[in-house]
């Protein structure tokens, strides 16, 4: 029997879905700074919204408190603009109710590493089918210049005005032992490889996290500069693809090998290494994402940008689903009125 | 051998023995028994806060008391009539309970030298003379079911196992129950474990057969039925009731229900309960702490689910944060606290009171909701319906609150049919022309209820203030008064939706005793109990605590003297004095356990011979 | 040109621009010279939420106000005499607030069509007759500047940015304010930027002279200095105030400072303070959230640390649970929640009062502890001094409650020596001899502190409910009661510890105010302007709120009507409803802005005159 | 100056502090279930008390809620039991503030890794010297068997009568990812080996976790026997030991090599692989770490045990400290009243 929930949510659509990215504008202003790297994540999230191919109402964008927390308002979609380092848990308990959603969360470092870790982690273990979008500016913006967990040491911020202490997270990683099934990283500056990100991260049945390195340039101005600033870009980053070699720098002339379990950055013109000696990457294999994630404060190689994994294991939502199915299946749909009463009743007349 | 009947209104009794012995089960047959009987029955599963306490320890006795009566029985009882002790330190720590003239039936096996120590006895009780206000009737069951399996091939330690059975049989004798039930029950449970089933099965006979042989048993206990509403009953603890209340209330709303937690004592078995529904098509997430379980009930909420966390007073503190969301964004979600003694972790396993100033006033800035309290374990399932229709009509979260002591225990309850329940049809937003989100229903000012999904009403909500209407986020002074002032409003006009107060005991009185929550069974049981003695007591009993009933002023008004009896240090009282501005008199027991009927008679009796009033 | 001299006992002036025009600098500068020179200054800085809204918008306004008076000054006044408005946005949100025939200094170059637009206005304000209530001088700024610095070589971006210096430059000549203090600011500033350095400089002088030669200008204004008590002086906020306190206090009490927090606005700046007092010894956690912030405090307290952690309303609200195990382990711990306009999110760079009722009232369990408000942004230190000795005599956790209105708020403060303040001494255990975690002082109630590192007093403390005396874990039902009335007397008995209250005004009246916390400054400013007319209105601040100061209900009773302003829907009202059992009006304003003292006048005047008794 | 506190924290101690472990006993009954696993933890860290050198006043234990939660009453030091998950925060207070002490935490699998799954990774992170215990049984024990993050997926328990879904996080992998310095594993059946483990936890200076498998023979019993009971435990575990081969076996006669980053049991029998073929373990490594770290549940793998990672990093409390005597070195001891005064104060006559 269908609920009344089922009855009204099931309606059909009216008219296309074929839609355009500005059909995913609403008619407000978009309230970050101007040059912020906000703007370098809304574009291509608008852009690929067309392409899910569902209807606009399916959609839910859920965030937590920071800069990124406005993100909801920018999308003319469902949007939930929820308390500080909570989105993952309410998006949680959104697609466990509603499987038909798309459930999306907008997220910044402070917001998801710092008072929303605990959700962070417990999101990547369970792989709910959610796609978790971290704005990583490497500091609290909202709050006025704050570090977070991902500044580096030494940082100055108005909380460290004499250099912070704390040794980053690297969100990689720590997306990796916590055992999340997708976990990719992209850079603000470089909108069409997002889109790509996004793409892969719809796609993805389970948990989807993507870091973007953005910009805040009013309270960590250019801290990704040294290695996403177009002329030192190619050098300075190395994309990994699935099944291609780790080749980088700009005139594609040098690569990453392993050395014992180190990678290590070689040159392909000195006649000592081919293509071939190259590291392969394997979205598939978890020990190479781990290897690969590692990769990221190395000082001695490139920052990997890119998929580190995509694996398939069933979604929790899906398994929530399949465990009551199989329940009636089995025993048949429950009866309330037989739970009502139970076993040990009796009846007065 | 000639026995004699005895007939009762009401009797006490009580299983008491080491945490291995079996007492919860043995007690909860007999109760089950009893009920099914027609008597009316009321329980209390009291048992260590260690897992495993060691052996024959003081800490480490298990029991289960049960209180039958002929009439309406609200409590588990004052005084134990009769006393199952199982070892010595079972006699130890409930001796001091027991009823002068009361009977003891004791399983000398449990009082050798090693017992006797552990329980710190010096000499033994059994033979020291010590227990001769009671009635002593002890015997080794041990021996004695030993002797009866003999030969059966019956492993010694399943034997060993059986002895509650034994004790269950000679009580099925003593109030003259039928063994049928216990051993339907028994077949189910051990259908694969052929000779426990036996064991349990000869040795509950075994009991019945002792008893009516042998000679310490000289009498017969017989309750006349009590008088219950025509219906199907059956046995219910309070957290079970909540459990089955949120799935009824979700299908009676007819919109699927989700249930975001943590486990917490004592409010983990409502956990347990729902997640075995999943045929019901329950969804439920285990979440990695109680913020989590709120916030993912949030979400679900959001998504049109009936939505419910359940805590205990540490938890509560934890959502207190993801409360307030709620609050602003007018989500439906029913929270239940299930009380136990703090602060802090407190006494876990012990009931209190003291979390109504939390549900009432702990939430940063003005975020008032409805504040509910059960008032019995079967009370438990129609305001968990209350709380459902309340979130549901008024799109707010709503607290309802349990204790410790009515979550565990138990009273029959009668199981209602659906179209007897309140109508809790949600307000959902189906028609995009002219839809803004927080467009209120004049009446009720609650906002409809749009989850995602439906087509043209794409809109944001969230925890910054809302413009009314519209729901744009709004810094605007003026409108933020009038949002603080709506959702007070909203609230208080609750009021005009829950029935007035019915005055208890005799109307016509001086005294007026208010109660809420889990002390209903010992006030109602006091004032019953004094009315018939002709003392004039009015009594009302609130279960909507926040706003309180619309009567509750006028009632007040009418009464000399204001008693308020609470488990805590008067959280009920100090809100009353606000509202009302009269004096009222506090009864604040804060010891992790349950008023008795006799302190409630005793400040009663007190109260009126102060003001000379006594009739 | 010949110049008028206007005397002056008080006057509001307000900078008024875009985010980017620094704004906040210049009224800073403008009060800190001002004070120094010995009047009396009341500050508020008024921000948008958004970190850089978009230029020339009407959200996007900033502003600074300043009062100056030649008395007490207690609030940054109702109504603007001088508006600085550097654009069109800045003079319509501001123009409602200027007085009748109030000077408006506006930067013409910022009334261009753009700016008009992005400010809603369909004709330029400047031109076309609606500010003919108003002084106003047009100017362009710019224009003169960039004609000031012609040939100076420094880059036109610098010269656009030094705008504010003309305008402060302008202020300083209207009030004879000296410019050494601001250039000796702008020396210690920009000593890396002489070009930054020199074209504010100059651009400064620029005003001033531009201000002497120009007709428009045709007043100047001078106001007495204000009476103050001998000592030393500065501007402080009272975030400010708070970090400062904090640091004062755990020298007097000479045992190390550690501050476990979370960024959260309005309370963020405390933390940003303390991080950068490495140099006095002060450890200091960011910590992961704010349960980690006071976890990790009272970590350091069971150390033997002054601990505190700081916040706002969301934050309070997580911290909740820690709360209650400070409460059980007694263990002293200051904590500050500086209170923005809730529920939830609400608005949050607002100020309001609504944290009262979940600061006492807002834990599970019996969780006593005691509450304190400040005054005004001076009275935060005081207060926090206060905290910190009742944390530490009576070894529990405080809340003192400030608002994001003083918290950004600046006024004089006279800097105490450390000899004036209370003794703060704790009493760490150093016996060993008879020592028991939960012995008493018999007068205070306090347990000692015993701290690791105690050779010979090695013990487990928890949140387990406590034998008395020993400590050890206890779920003994006479113990509980009485740990949670000892906990409850404890706290109760500071009452005899603080002092009386002191009637402002005039004692004599029928209509008696109350305040608490922030609203001081205008129900005094109201108080003193009724006083000084004759009327009669006694009044006194509550800083003290659990408990409240012993003659509280004394002073109560002698008073007809009772009045309480305060920033949410009655709060302080309830509580002391629920105290005196007395009616008590409420004047609630939950606008997320301060009250008014006009408005607190016409409040006055309403209940004066409806009790027909005005002088 | 001295603080009060230094003054009477720096009382010289009076007698030894030579101690037996019996020292460490006080005088109260341990009330977990006869044959929990909590004794064999228990008992070695009693006995590596006196090793640590240090007066007994100067050492404190903490834990949260759970049965692990008692261990301080077991502990004649200085205790704090505290809430349910907050212990390493609590601790982390404790240390920074009082940097003389020693600190240990007494955590269970819910207790860290649910609830208090935030201040666990953060911990990692920040690196504080603080020795954190976790009692990992797979369960939650105190409120009577519910499943636990540690759970494995289709366990039944009280609360996931049909199966628990949730995928478990692995620890040693969760920690490293979060950037902790020390990572152990042990089990309560190896009491000497426990020991060997918490005498290096205790002597690396920064955050050590070590998880120890440990049995709830009341709602997990046996979780752990498929590879700690006496008769398979040498088959199918495997022993870390730095700078040494992975070999384990009954015969010793099997060990770990990798292949291409998988790690893949090799027979040293069958003359394919000799001893100089196999992985070489290096606390040192964390990418070799890491690739240990995710055996934890390859079923085609023995379980690793014994230190993961053992780097060196100066620890946060020590950080705090440096930072606060180099602003003292160079700008002097702050001076209160200096700081009241400010730089923009006046004086009234
Ligand atoms: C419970 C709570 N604590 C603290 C805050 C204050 N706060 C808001 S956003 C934020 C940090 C945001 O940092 P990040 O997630 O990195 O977002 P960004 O602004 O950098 O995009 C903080 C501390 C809050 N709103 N709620
Ligand atoms: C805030 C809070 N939530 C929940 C609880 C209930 N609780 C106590 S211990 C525990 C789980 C303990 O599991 P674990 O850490 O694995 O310990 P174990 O008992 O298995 O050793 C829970 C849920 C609590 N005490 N406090
Ligand atoms: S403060 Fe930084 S992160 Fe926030 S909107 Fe501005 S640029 Fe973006
Ligand atoms: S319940 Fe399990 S973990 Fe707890 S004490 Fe007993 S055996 Fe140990
Ligand atoms: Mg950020
Ligand atoms: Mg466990």
């Amino acid at each position: 029997m269908k609920t009344l929930l089922e009855e009204i949510i099931s309606k059909p659509h009216i008219g296309t879905i074929e839609y355009e990215p500005k059909d995913f504008k609403p008619d407000v202003d978009v309230r970050w700074c101007a040059g912020c790297g906000g703007y370098s994540i809304l574009s291509p999230v608008q852009r690929i919204m067309p392409e899910l191919g569902i209807p606009k109402e399916k959609i839910a964008f859920i965030s937590g408190i920071g800069c990124s927390g406005r993100f909801p308002y920018y999308m003319d979609v469902y949007g939930f603009h929820g308390i500080h380092g909570r989105a993952i848990a309410i998006a949680s308990g959104l697609k466990i109710g509603r499987p038909d959603l798309s459930v999306w969360v907008a997220t910044g470092d402070g917001d998801n590493m710092s008072i929303g870790g605990n959700h962070f982690i417990h999101g990547c273990r369970r792989n709910t089918d959610i796609n978790v979008i971290m704005f990583n500016n490497e500091v609290y913006s909202l709050t006025k210049g704050q570090y977070s967990p991902t500044s580096h040491k030494g940082q100055i911020t108005k909380s460290s005005p004499l250099g912070a202490l704390d040794e980053p997270f690297n969100p990689a990683a720590l997306a990796l032992g916590a055992g999340a099934t997708f976990v990719a990283r992209g850079i603000d500056k470089d909108r069409n490889h997002l889109q790509y990100l996004f793409e892969r991260a719809a796609a993805h049945n389970g948990f989807s996290f993507i870091e973007v390195y953005t910009n805040c340039n009013i309270f960590n101005d250019g801290a990704f500069d040294s290695f996403t600033k177009k002329d030192v870009r190619e050098d300075m980053t190395v994309m990994l693809e699935h099944g291609k070699p780790l080749i980088f720098g700009k005139d594609r002339d040098k690569g990453i090998i392993i050395d014992g379990f180190k990678p290590k950055v070689v040159s392909l013109t000195d006649g000592k290494y081919t293509i071939d000696d190259l590291l392969v990457h394997d979205e598939k294999d978890s020990t190479l994402a781990f290897i690969l994630g590692n990769m990221t404060y190395n000082p001695d190689v490139p920052r990997p940008l890119g998929i580190f994994q995509s694996l398939e294991r069933s979604s929790y939502n899906d398994s929530v689903q399949a465990q009551i199915d199989h329940e009636v299946a089995t025993k048949g749909e429950g009866n309330i009125t037989e739970l009502l009463v139970g076993k040990e009743s009796w009846v007065v007349k | 051998m000639e026995k004699e009947i005895i007939y009762l209104d009401e009797i006490t009794v009580r299983f008491a023995g080491d945490s291995g012995d079996g007492m919860q089960l043995a007690g909860k047959q007999f109760s089950d028994t009893s009920a099914s009987s027609g008597v009316d029955v009321n329980t209390f599963p009291d048992f260590p806060s260690e897992i495993r306490a060691p052996e024959g320890t003081l800490y480490g006795v298990s029991a289960f008391q049960i209180k039958l009566g002929s009439s309406s029985v609200n409590t588990h009882g004052d005084e134990i009539d009769l006393l199952v002790a199982m070892n010595a330190s079972s006699l130890k720590v409930n001796v001091n309970n027991l009823k002068v003239g009361g009977i003891i039936i004791a399983n000398i096996e449990g009082f050798d030298s090693r017992n006797l120590k552990l329980a710190k006895y010096t000499s033994n009780p059994l033979e020291d003379g010590s227990l001769k206000k009671f009635n002593v009737i002890a015997l080794d069951i041990e021996a004695i079911i030993k002797e009866e399996l003999k030969g059966s091939g019956i492993s010694p330690k399943i034997v060993k196992k059986s002895k509650n059975f034994f004790a269950l049989g000679i009580t099925y004798w003593l109030f003259n129950r039928p063994m049928e039930p216990t051993v339907k029950w028994l077949n189910a449970k051990f259908k694969k474990d052929a000779d426990v089933l036996e064991a349990n099965i000869r040795v509950l006979n075994a009991g019945w057969n002792y008893a009516l042989k042998n000679e310490a048993f000289k009498k017969q206990y017989t309750l006349q039925p009590a008088k219950f509403e025509k219906g199907t009953y059956r046995n219910i603890s309070g957290n079970h009731a909540v459990a089955l209340g949120l799935v009824t209330a979700s299908k009676k709303a007819n919109i699927p229900l989700f249930l975001g937690t943590y486990p917490i004592t004592p409010a983990t078995d409502i956990l347990q309960y729902i997640s075995g529904y999943k045929k019901y098509g329950i969804r439920h997430l285990q979440a990695e702490d109680e913020i989590a379980g709120i916030a993912s009930a949030i979400g679900a909420s959001y998504g049109g689910n009936l939505a419910a966390t359940t805590t205990s007073g540490p938890g509560l503190s934890l959502k207190i944060e993801a409360i307030g969301l709620a609050v602003m964004t007018e989500l439906p979600l029913v929270i239940v606290d299930v009380m136990r003694a703090g602060p802090s972790t407190g006494l876990p396993t012990k009931p209190e009171q003291s979390d109504l100033f939390q549900a009432m006033y702990g939430r940063h800035g003005e975020a008032p909701l409805p504040v509910l309290a059960a008032a019995s374990a079967a009370d438990c399932f129609a305001m968990t319906i209350e709380a459902a229709r309340l979130a549901l009509k008024y799109m707010t979260p709503v607290i309802l609150l349990t204790d410790g002591y009515i979550a565990q225990g138990t009273e029959p309850w009668r199981i209602p049919e659906l179209s007897e329940l309140p109508d809790l049809t949600p307000n959902f937003a189906t028609d995009p022309e002219g839809f803004a989100p927080y467009i209120r229903d004049p009446e009720t000012l609650a906002r409809m209820w749009a989850v995602p999904g439906m087509q043209g009403m794409e809109h944001r909500i969230g925890g910054l203030e809302k413009q009314n209407i519209t729901g744009a986020v709004s810094h605007d002074p003026e409108n933020h008064q009038k949002m603080v002032e709506i959702r007070q409003e909203k609230i208080d006009r609750i009021a005009r939706d829950i029935p007035n107060l019915e005055i208890m005991g005799n109307a016509d009185a001086e005294l007026l005793i208010i109660g809420w929550g889990s002390t209903y069974g010992a006030i109602k049981s006091a004032v019953d109990a004094k009315t018939k003695e002709g003392v004039k007591v009015a009594y009302v009993h609130l279960k909507h605590l926040n706003p309180f009933p619309s009567n509750l002023g006028d009632v007040i008004s009418k009464y000399k003297t204001i008693l308020v009896p609470e488990m805590n240090l008067g959280q009920l009282r100090t809100i009353l004095h606000s509202k009302f501005l009269v004096p009222i008199i506090g009864m604040n027991k804060v010891q992790g356990i349950p008023f008795k009927t006799s302190e409630i008679k005793a400040k009663i009796d007190e109260l009126l011979s102060e003001k000379e009033a006594v009739i």
